[in-house]
């Protein structure tokens, strides 16, 4: 498996699922989605929560991936509304990200390159000043330096809490595993079922078995052949 | 005359000035002097300066042309780094109309708290409220004079606004 | 354009320049310099400002006519009470040893050279090189004679300057 991602560990699962995309040289659709999902899970995994703050969005992303996917092997797999919305919304966001992009490229080839300057103020030399403001006083300062302090510690505090609730990715393939059909098993045979010649029959077989050969991959599915040449039953580990 | 009292104030300052204050020191109201901006951008160019407006703030600065010159002049090294993160946390305040911090959050699907915080603190991006703006200082390095002058606004933010609008169902 | 470069160069440098630095600096000879005083002069009147030359120097100042503004403008600088983030800044700079903007935009979490400014003009601060520290003038108003003095000073000293070190770390 080949795939290089190179990212900012506070990019983002957007950008490093466009990314996976535009490597494949894709357009973001669902089978583009679906094809990139292997790759995904494995940056996902790569990834932990000492260098990603806020995992749980990857996460989101991946399961949503495994469902599209799921969905790809198993077309009987009917979605409920909240898996819909899910769907959409990570199209959505791609295609806001593809957008983002594009943005993002013109202010890179601007920043910096030709600044406009303005000048600095001149303090008034000759005469020094000393005006004050008569709230001043040593207990004002203690009470704002304390404040300051207070706040100044706390930004720590969220990142803890953020890191722990973050998900764990072996939990939601588990979920989904659960989400494959109500039967708790399949087989190939039934799946090609509705394939009208040999030839398209074929055709159906061979690309299934290509698939689900991936989601084997993953350990995600287990398939058992009772006799040489006999029927292959899927199931979830 | 106004344009030129705008001028020796903007001169004085250097650091960008709210119209506002403009305006008290000016005697006349906020609303005058915005009105005066075209022609103080006019004013200005004739003697090869630039106005910068970031919607609040007005700047005197030097063209963009004469950015070379000046880093020969002045002799001091740029920040001229983004991370990634800051980079798209800074684009989407660009190119977004007063964004939060949770629709950035939303958009790139990860907490954006830091990236905001980075930018804040370089003063590229200002907070009003929950919104988030660029400043003068973010124009100065992008080299432009007002927000539209952003490569390709007019189409990015409509691209953005449309799709986000789409939000609706969710 | 010489006549751009140098109203650029004199806008930002805000003192006068010798003829031979600017020549230097434009890549030309210190007659052709001299010789674009005049166009200089008319060039600058139309934005409002005023070529001063002695002979030697040269530099960019706003019109007689504007003197009264002027002095408005600095006495605006120190009038009023201090804003809560003057008043922050003036407080860290306090607790702080020597902190230099950065240190201080950076636990505001917004960029502080304004405030900074504002309290520099007052004379509540100075800057030597990059460091900032309290005035005598505002240790005396405060009635100490030096920084440890300042109300729990160790300990918020300490703590800041251990999460400061923390950052480093990272």
């Amino acid at each position: 498996m080949e795939f290089t991602v190179k990212l900012d560990r506070f990019e983002g699962p957007y950008t490093a699922l466009l990314e996976l995309i535009e490597n494949k040289k894709l357009s973001i659709t669902e089978i583009s989605l679906v094809s990139v999902t292997d790759d995904y899970i494995a940056y996902v995994r790569s990834l932990n929560d000492k260098n990603v703050i806020d995992i749980s969005q990857f996460v989101v992303v991946a399961s949503t991936l495994m469902l599209m996917k799921a969905k790809s092997l198993f077309p009987e797999m009917v979605y409920t509304e909240e898996e819909e919305r899910q769907i959409d919304d990570l199209e959505k966001k791609l295609e806001l990200h593809t957008i983002l992009k594009d943005a993002e490229l013109g202010i890179k080839n601007t920043f910096a390159k030709s600044v406009l300057y303005s000048r600095a103020y001149k303090l008034p030399e000759s005469v020094m000043v000393f005006v004050i403001d008569t709230r001043l006083s040593l207990q004002l300062l203690q009470s704002i330096a304390s404040m300051t302090l207070v706040t100044f510690l706390e930004p720590k505090v969220l990142t803890k809490i953020a890191v722990e609730k973050a998900i764990r990715i072996e939990n939601v393939i588990e979920d989904i595993m659960t989400r494959i059909k109500s039967a708790q098993t399949l087989s190939l045979q039934t799946m090609s079922q509705s394939a009208g010649t040999v030839e398209e029959k074929k055709k159906i077989l061979i690309t299934s078995f290509m698939a689900i050969l991936e989601l084997l991959k993953n350990g995600a599915l287990s398939a058992t052949q009772d006799e040489k040449g006999g029927d292959i039953i899927l199931s979830k580990i | 005359m106004l344009i030129e009292k705008i001028i020796t104030i903007l001169y004085l300052s250097g650091d960008p000035i709210s119209c506002d204050k403009i305006a008290s020191l000016c005697e006349v109201n906020k609303e005058e002097v915005v009105a005066a901006i075209k022609e103080l951008e006019e004013t200005a160019s004739k003697a090869s300066l630039l106005i910068v407006y970031d919607g609040e703030n007005l700047s005197l600065v030097t063209k963009k042309e004469q950015s070379a010159l000046v880093e020969k002049f002045k002799q001091k090294e740029l920040e001229g780094d983004l991370t990634p993160a800051n980079l798209q946390v800074l684009t989407l305040v660009a190119y977004l109309d007063t964004p939060n911090k949770e629709t950035i959050s939303y958009i790139r699907g990860v907490q954006s708290s830091q990236s905001i915080r980075a930018l804040l603190i370089r003063g590229l991006i200002k907070k009003e409220g929950e919104s988030l703006s660029l400043t003068t200082e973010a124009f100065k390095y992008l080299g432009i004079t007002k927000k539209e002058e952003l490569p390709d606004f007019e189409r990015i933010n409509q691209s953005f606004t449309k799709k986000l609008n789409e939000k609706e169902g969710q």
